[in-house]
C-alpha cells in the first residue's frame, strides 16, 4: 500500500473538515464581525475574555484596538494576517487544541513589535538612532501595555 | 462544540446532592464538581521530573504491608541519610513523597511504624480528620485533636477512613477554602502574635489569596510533639525562617533523639514548604502553592482549579505561563538551575556533617568523655538541622533558592567548627 | 507644548560638529547630543544608597594627592579586610567605587600607587584608550595596548587625558556601540571558544542588545596581568563562574601575591560585575547593563539612555518599574532583601577566613614548616578568593542572590578545612 497516498486522502478529508467546521464557527460565533476593528469580535470568543478584560484596563485600552497591535499596517496585510488567524483560531477553538494559557506566535509578535513603531516612531526615533535592529524589543520592557496582568 | 460551552458558562455546577459538615466521603462531594473530582482521584499517578514528582517501585505485598508499588527510596539513593539520621526511626525507611491518594496507606504501612511506637498525632496530617475529630471532641474540634494525640495509632488509625478529602480544604455550604487544623490554627496564631497582631484567627482574618496557601500550610510545614500530651505544635513562635526555627528549639531545649553515633542532642526537620516559600520571591508576591499546583484549567467555557496537585513541572503552561512568557523548556531550565545549585551546596554540607559525625564517633570510641565532646555534639545538632531543613523541603530550593543555599551556607559553617573544637578540646574563640 | 515636541523629535539630534574617530574630547561629542553630555558629566554626583552610591567625604589636599573629596574608606568599614590583603596594596587604601568621572583620578591618586609599582595596563579602564592606543600603535589598536602595558603607569599616564569616554563605547560616524577594549575581545573569544564559537569578533557578532552589556563588560570583570608583558587578561577560558576562574588559575600557577601573614599564595578577585550578572536571573532574561543603569528617560517628545550611569536603586521608577509593577518601596525593599542575605553569609565567611588566616600565623610562630601548612594555605587561597569574588562585586549579590551566596558557602567549607588541616597535620580524607 502506498502510504503517502493514504496520509493525503486523510489531510484532505481532515483538511474539509476542518473548513466546515471552522466555517459553521465563524457563522455561529458572529465570524463576520471579525473582519471589523471591534474589540468584541475579538471577546466573541470567550477565550479571549481575559484579554480583552485585561485590554480593557490597560494603559491602551482607550487608544489602540485588538487591531491596531494585532495586525499590519495597510489593507492587504491586515486581511492576510487576519485570514491566517482567523483560521487558526476556529479550528484551534473548536478543536480545544490549543494551551490553557495561550502563547503568541512568533510571527504574530512581530506583527505587534511593529505595532508600536507604528504610532511611536516619533518618541523612539533618538533610541532607534544606533541601530534600527529589529530584534530589539519594546515588550521586552513594555510587556503589558496592551494586557495589564 | 460552541453551543454546549455556551450552555455550560451559564450554570457551571449542578447541586446534585445536598452537602453538610458531616459528609466525609470525597465521591459524594464529587457528584457535584465531577471535574474537581476527577483531578482529586488523578493524585495516584506517578512520575518523575528531574529532582521531583515520584517513582514508582514495584514491590511484593506482604503481611505487613499490603502496598504493591510505593515510591523510591531516598535512603538507597543517598546512604549518608542513614548515617544523618543513625538511631532514629528516619535511618530505617524514608521514601519521596508521592500524590495525596497515597497519603493514608504510607503512613500506615511505612517501616518507620515497625521502629517506633507514634502517637494518634500523625493522623493530623494524612488523613480526612474534620468529621473524626469532631466526633471524638463531641462537636469541639479540638478537642478532639487533643483527644486523638494521645490514642496510640493504631487505635487512632481506626477512626478515619480517607486521605485528605474535600472537607478538610472547604466549606460544604459556600464552597469557600477553610483551615480545618488545629495545627495550624495555633502555630499561625503564635506567628502574628510574634509580629505584634493579637488573637489571630485564621478563618475570619485570612484573605481568599493567602487561604490558597494557608490550606496547604496545614500540613506541609515543620512540626514537633510537645510533651507528653504529644500535641502537634509548628515551632513559629520566633518566625518561619531556619535559624528562627532552629533558635526556638534551643530555648525549649526539645530533642527528637539522641544520635546513635555521635550521642548528639539531635532534631529532624520535616517538609517545610510552608516556611520556605514565605522565604521566596514567589511568597513576597502572593503567589499561592496553588497557583502553581492547583493551576486553573480550561474545561469547556469553564476555569475551574486543577485538582490533581502534581508537581508543576509536569504542567509548566499552565502553572508557569500564565506569569511568565518564557517558553517550557526555558522555564524548566531556570527552575532546575536553582535546584542543581541547592544540590550542590547539599552536597558540600552533607559531607561536611557525615565527617563531623565520623570524628565524634571517634572520639567517643577514643574515650573522650561526654563534656568533652559537649561542644562539638551542638555544633551537629545545630549544623544538622539546618541541613535537614533543606534537605527535607521538598522542592529542592526552588521555593527560595537563595535562602536555602544561605541556610547550606550556616550548616556547613556549624560542622566544619564542631571539628575544629573536637581538635581543640575547648571553645573557638568568638564563635559560640 | 506639542507643536515644539513635533518639531524636537522630527530632528532629534542636530550635527552642530563633524565627529571621527580621533575626536576624544566627550563636550565635542557632546555638542551633537546634548542630552546624552549632559547625563554624562553628572555621574560626578555621589549618594548612598543602602549597600551602593557612595559617599562624598571630604579632605585635605595634599602634594601627594590633590583630592578634596574622596569616597568613604571600605577599610575603615571593615578592619577585617586590611587582614584579609596583609602584604597587598589593597590593605593600604582601598574605597567604595565611585561615579565615572572620578576614574582616572581616582586611580592616579589612591595609595596603592606609593606602595606597589604599577603598570600602564592600568589604563586600559580607567581613561579614553582609544585614541592613545591607536595612535601609540601607529593605527593598530592592539599593538597599541601592549605597549602602553609596558611602560610605567606614570608614563602611560601622560598619554591619557580623560576618563571613559563616548568614542570609547560609540562609533563616531552610526552611534551604534562598539566595544574598544582588547581584554574584553580577547577574554569573549576565549570564552566563546571554550562553548565551541571559534574565532568570535565580538564587534561583528554580538546582537545591539548583547552590546547593551558588552561595553560594560570592557571594565566591570575579574583580570589579572599575564607575564613580564603585563598583558591585561580577562581568565575566561573555562567559563565565567568563580569556581571556573579559580580553576584557571590553579591550572596556570598565578598569584597575586603572597600573604604576609600566613605565606599563602594569594589571589585578589575585583569587581567581577560582568561575569555575576551572566549567573543571575536578569543577564538570563537578557536584561542587560544599560536596562538598568542607564534606564530611557524622557526629554520633551523623545526617549533617550540616561547616560547618568549610577545605582539603580537612586533611580527606581526608570531603572526597575517599566518592568516590574512593584512600589519603588517593595522593589527597594527585594533588591535590599538579597542583598542582606548575601552580607550575613559573607560575614560569616570573612570571620572564618580570619580565624584560618590567624590559625596558619600562629602555626608558623610555632615553628610549624612550609611543608606542614602547604595544605592549610592552599584552602586559604581558595577560600580566600571565592569571598572576594562576592566581596568585590559591587553590586553586594543582586546580580546574582543565589550563585553569590553559593559562592560564599563553598569559601566557608575551605576556611574550616584549612582549620581542620592545620590541627591534624595531616590531609582531609575525600575533601582534596
Ligand atoms: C473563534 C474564536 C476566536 C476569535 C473570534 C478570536 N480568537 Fe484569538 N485565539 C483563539 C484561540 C482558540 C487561540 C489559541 C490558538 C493556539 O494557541 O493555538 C487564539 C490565540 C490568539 C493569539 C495568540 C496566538 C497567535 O496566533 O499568536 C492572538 C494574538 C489572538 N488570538 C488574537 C486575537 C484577535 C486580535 C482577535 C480579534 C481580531 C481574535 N484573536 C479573535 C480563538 C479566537
Ligand atoms: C497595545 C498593544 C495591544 C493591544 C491593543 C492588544 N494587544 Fe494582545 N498582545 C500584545 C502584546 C505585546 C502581546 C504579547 C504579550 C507577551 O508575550 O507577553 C499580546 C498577546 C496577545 C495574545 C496571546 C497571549 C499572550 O499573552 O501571549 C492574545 C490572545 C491577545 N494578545 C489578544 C488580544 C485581544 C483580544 C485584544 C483586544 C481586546 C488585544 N490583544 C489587544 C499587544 C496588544
Ligand atoms: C494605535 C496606536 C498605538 C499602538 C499600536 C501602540 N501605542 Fe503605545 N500609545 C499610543 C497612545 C496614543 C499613547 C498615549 C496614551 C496616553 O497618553 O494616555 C500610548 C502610550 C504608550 C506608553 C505610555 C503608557 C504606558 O503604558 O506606560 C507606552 C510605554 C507605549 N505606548 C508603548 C507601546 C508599545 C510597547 C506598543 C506595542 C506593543 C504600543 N505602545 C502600541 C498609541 C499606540
Ligand atoms: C530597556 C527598556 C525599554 C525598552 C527596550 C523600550 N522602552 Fe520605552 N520606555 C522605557 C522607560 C524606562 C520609559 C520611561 C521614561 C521616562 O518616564 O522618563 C519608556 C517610555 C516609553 C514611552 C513614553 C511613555 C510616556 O509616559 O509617555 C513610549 C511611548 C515608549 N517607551 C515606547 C517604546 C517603544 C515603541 C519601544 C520599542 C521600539 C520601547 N519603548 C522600548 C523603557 C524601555
Ligand atoms: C511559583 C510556583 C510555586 C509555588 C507558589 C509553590 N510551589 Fe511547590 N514547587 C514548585 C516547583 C517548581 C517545585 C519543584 C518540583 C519538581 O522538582 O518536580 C515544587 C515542589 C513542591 C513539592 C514537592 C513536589 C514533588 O513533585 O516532589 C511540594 C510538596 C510543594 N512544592 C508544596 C508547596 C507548598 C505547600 C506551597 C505553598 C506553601 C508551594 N509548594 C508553593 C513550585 C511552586
Ligand atoms: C492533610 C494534610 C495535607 C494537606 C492539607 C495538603 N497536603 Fe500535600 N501532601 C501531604 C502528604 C502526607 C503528602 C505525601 C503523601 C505520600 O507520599 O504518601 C503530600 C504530598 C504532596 C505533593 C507531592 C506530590 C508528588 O508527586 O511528589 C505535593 C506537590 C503536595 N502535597 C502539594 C500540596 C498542596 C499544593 C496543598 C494545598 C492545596 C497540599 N499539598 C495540601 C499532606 C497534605
Ligand atoms: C504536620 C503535618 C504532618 C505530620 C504531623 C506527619 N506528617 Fe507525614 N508527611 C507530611 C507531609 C506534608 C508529607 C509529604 C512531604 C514529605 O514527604 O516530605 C509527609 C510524608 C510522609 C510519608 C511519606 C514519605 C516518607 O517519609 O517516607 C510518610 C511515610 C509519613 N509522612 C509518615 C508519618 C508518620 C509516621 C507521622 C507521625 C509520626 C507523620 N507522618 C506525621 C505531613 C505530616
Ligand atoms: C488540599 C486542599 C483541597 C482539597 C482536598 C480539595 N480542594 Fe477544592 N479547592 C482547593 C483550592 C485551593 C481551591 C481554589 C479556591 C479559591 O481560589 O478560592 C479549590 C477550589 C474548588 C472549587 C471552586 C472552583 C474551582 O475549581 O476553583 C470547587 C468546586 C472545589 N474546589 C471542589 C472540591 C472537591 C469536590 C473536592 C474533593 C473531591 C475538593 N475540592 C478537594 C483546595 C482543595
Ligand atoms: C501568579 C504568578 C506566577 C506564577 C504562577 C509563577 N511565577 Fe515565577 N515569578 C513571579 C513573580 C512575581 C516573580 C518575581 C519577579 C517579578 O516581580 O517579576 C517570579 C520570579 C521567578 C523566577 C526568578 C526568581 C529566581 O529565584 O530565580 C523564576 C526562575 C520563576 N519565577 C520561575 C517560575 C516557575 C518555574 C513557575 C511555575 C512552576 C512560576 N515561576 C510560576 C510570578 C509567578
Ligand atoms: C536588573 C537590573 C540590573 C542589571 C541588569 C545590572 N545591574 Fe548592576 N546593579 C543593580 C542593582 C540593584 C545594584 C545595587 C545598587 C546598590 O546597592 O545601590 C547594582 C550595582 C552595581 C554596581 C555598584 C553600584 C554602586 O552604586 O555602588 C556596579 C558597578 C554595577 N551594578 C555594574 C553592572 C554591570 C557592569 C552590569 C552588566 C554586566 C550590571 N550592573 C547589570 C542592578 C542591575
Ligand atoms: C573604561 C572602563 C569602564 C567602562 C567601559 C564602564 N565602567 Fe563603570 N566604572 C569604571 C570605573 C573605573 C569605576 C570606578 C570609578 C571610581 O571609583 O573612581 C566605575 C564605576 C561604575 C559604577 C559605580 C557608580 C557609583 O556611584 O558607585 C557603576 C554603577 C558603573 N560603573 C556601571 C557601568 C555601566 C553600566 C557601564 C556600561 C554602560 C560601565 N560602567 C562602563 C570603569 C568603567
Ligand atoms: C579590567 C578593568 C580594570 C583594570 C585593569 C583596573 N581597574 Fe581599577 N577599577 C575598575 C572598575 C570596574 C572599578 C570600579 C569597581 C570597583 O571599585 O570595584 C575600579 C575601581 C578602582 C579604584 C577605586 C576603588 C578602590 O579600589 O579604591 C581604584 C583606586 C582603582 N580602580 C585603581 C586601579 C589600579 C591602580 C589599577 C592597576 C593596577 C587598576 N585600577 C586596574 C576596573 C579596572
Ligand atoms: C560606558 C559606555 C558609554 C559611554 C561612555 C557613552 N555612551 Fe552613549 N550609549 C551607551 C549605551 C549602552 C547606549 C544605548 C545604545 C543602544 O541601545 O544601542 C547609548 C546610546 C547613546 C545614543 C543614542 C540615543 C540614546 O540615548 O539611546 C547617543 C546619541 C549617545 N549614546 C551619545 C553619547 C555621548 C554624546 C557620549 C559622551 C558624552 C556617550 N554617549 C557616552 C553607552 C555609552
Ligand atoms: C528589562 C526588564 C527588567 C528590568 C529593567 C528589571 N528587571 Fe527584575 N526581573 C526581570 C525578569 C525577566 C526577572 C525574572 C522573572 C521573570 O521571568 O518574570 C526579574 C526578576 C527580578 C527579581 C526576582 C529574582 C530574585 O533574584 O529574587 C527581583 C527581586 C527583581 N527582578 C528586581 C529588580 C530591580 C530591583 C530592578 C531595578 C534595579 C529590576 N528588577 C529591573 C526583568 C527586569
Ligand atoms: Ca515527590
Ligand atoms: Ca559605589
Amino acid at each position: 500500500m502506498d502510504f503517502s497516498r493514504h496520509v493525503h486522502i486523510l489531510l484532505a478529508v481532515l483538511l474539509g473538515a476542518a473548513v466546515g467546521v471552522g466555517l459553521y464557527t465563524f457563522v455561529y460565533a458572529k465570524g463576520a464581525s471579525y473582519m471589523t476593528d471591534n474589540p468584541g469580535a475579538c471577546a466573541n470568543c470567550h477565550v479571549m475574555d481575559a484579554h480583552y478584560g485585561a485590554w480593557l484596563k490597560s494603559s491602551h485600552g482607550r487608544v489602540a484596538v485588538c487591531n491596531d497591535c494585532h495586525t499590519p499596517a495597510g489593507f492587504v496585510g491586515k486581511y492576510s494576517v487576519k485570514a491566517t488567524n482567523g483560521f487558526w483560531h476556529s479550528f484551534a477553538f473548536t478543536s480545544g487544541w490549543f494551551p490553557d494559557q495561550i502563547q503568541i506566535t512568533e510571527r504574530n509578535l512581530k506583527v505587534t513589535e511593529g505595532a508600536c513603531r507604528k504610532c511611536h516612531s516619533d518618541m523612539v526615533h533618538a533610541i532607534q538612532l544606533t541601530s534600527d535592529d529589529d530584534s530589539f524589543s519594546c515588550i521586552r520592557c513594555h510587556r503589558s501595555v496592551g494586557h495589564l496582568e | 462544540n460552541i453551543a454546549q460551552r455556551k450552555q455550560e458558562a451559564q450554570s457551571p455546577f449542578y447541586r446534585v446532592v445536598e452537602l453538610n459538615d458531616s459528609i466525609e466521603d470525597p465521591e459524594i462531594w464529587g457528584k457535584n464538581f465531577p471535574m474537581q473530582y476527577d483531578g482529586y482521584v488523578r493524585t495516584v499517578d506517578q512520575k518523575r521530573t528531574r529532582y521531583g514528582g515520584s517513582e514508582a517501585v514495584p514491590r511484593t505485598p506482604d503481611q505487613a504491608d499490603p502496598r504493591s508499588i510505593v515510591a523510591q527510596s531516598r535512603l538507597e539513593q543517598d546512604p549518608r541519610l542513614r548515617t544523618m539520621w543513625a538511631g532514629y526511626a528516619f535511618a530505617v525507611d524514608f521514601r519521596e513523597e508521592r500524590g495525596h491518594a497515597f497519603m493514608l496507606e504510607d503512613q500506615t504501612y511505612t517501616k518507620r511504624q515497625e521502629v517506633a511506637k507514634q502517637p494518634g498525632t500523625c493522623m493530623h496530617c494524612h488523613a480526612s480528620v474534620y468529621v473524626p475529630y469532631k466526633k471524638l471532641g463531641d462537636g469541639d474540634l479540638i478537642k478532639g485533636f487533643e483527644k486523638m494525640n494521645q490514642l496510640p495509632y493504631k487505635e487512632a488509625r481506626k477512626l478515619v477512613s480517607h486521605p485528605v478529602a474535600c472537607i478538610d480544604c472547604h466549606d460544604p455550604s459556600t464552597m469557600q477554602l477553610r483551615v480545618t487544623r488545629p495545627g495550624f490554627m495555633e502555630g499561625i496564631r503564635a506567628l502574628k502574635a510574634s509580629q505584634g497582631v493579637a488573637d489571630y484567627d485564621v478563618n475570619k482574618m485570612a484573605s481568599r489569596q493567602e487561604m490558597r496557601a494557608f490550606v496547604c500550610g496545614q500540613c506541609h510545614v515543620e512540626y514537633y510533639f510537645k510533651g507528653p500530651e504529644k500535641r502537634l505544635v509548628y515551632p513559629w513562635a520566633n518566625g518561619l525562617r531556619a535559624d528562627q526555627i532552629l533558635a526556638y528549639y534551643e530555648e525549649t531545649g526539645f530533642k527528637d533523639w539522641t544520635h546513635a553515633e555521635s550521642g548528639a542532642p539531635a532534631l529532624k526537620a520535616q517538609h517545610p514548604e510552608f516556611e520556605m516559600w514565605n522565604q521566596g520571591i514567589h511568597g513576597r508576591s502572593g503567589v499561592a502553592c496553588a497557583d502553581c499546583h492547583m493551576p486553573y484549567q480550561r474545561e469547556g467555557a469553564l476555569k475551574i482549579s486543577d485538582h490533581h496537585v502534581q508537581s508543576p513541572l509536569l504542567n509548566i503552561n499552565r502553572a508557569c505561563q500564565t506569569c511568565h512568557k518564557w517558553s517550557e523548556e526555558e522555564l524548566k531550565t531556570r527552575a532546575e538551575t536553582n535546584q542543581e545549585r541547592t544540590l550542590s551546596l547539599r552536597n558540600t554540607a552533607m559531607d561536611a556533617l557525615i565527617q563531623l559525625i565520623g570524628d565524634i564517633k571517634a572520639a567517643k570510641a577514643g574515650g573522650k568523655t561526654d563534656q568533652q565532646l559537649e561542644q562539638a555534639r551542638n555544633f551537629q545538632r545545630r549544623a544538622q538541622f539546618l541541613l535537614d531543613f533543606v534537605e527535607a523541603e521538598n522542592s529542592s530550593g526552588f521555593h527560595a533558592p537563595q535562602e536555602a543555599v544561605r541556610v547550606l551556607g550556616e550548616s556547613i559553617n556549624y560542622s566544619r567548627l564542631g571539628q575544629v573544637a573536637l581538635r581543640d578540646g575547648k571553645s573557638v574563640a568568638g564563635t559560640d
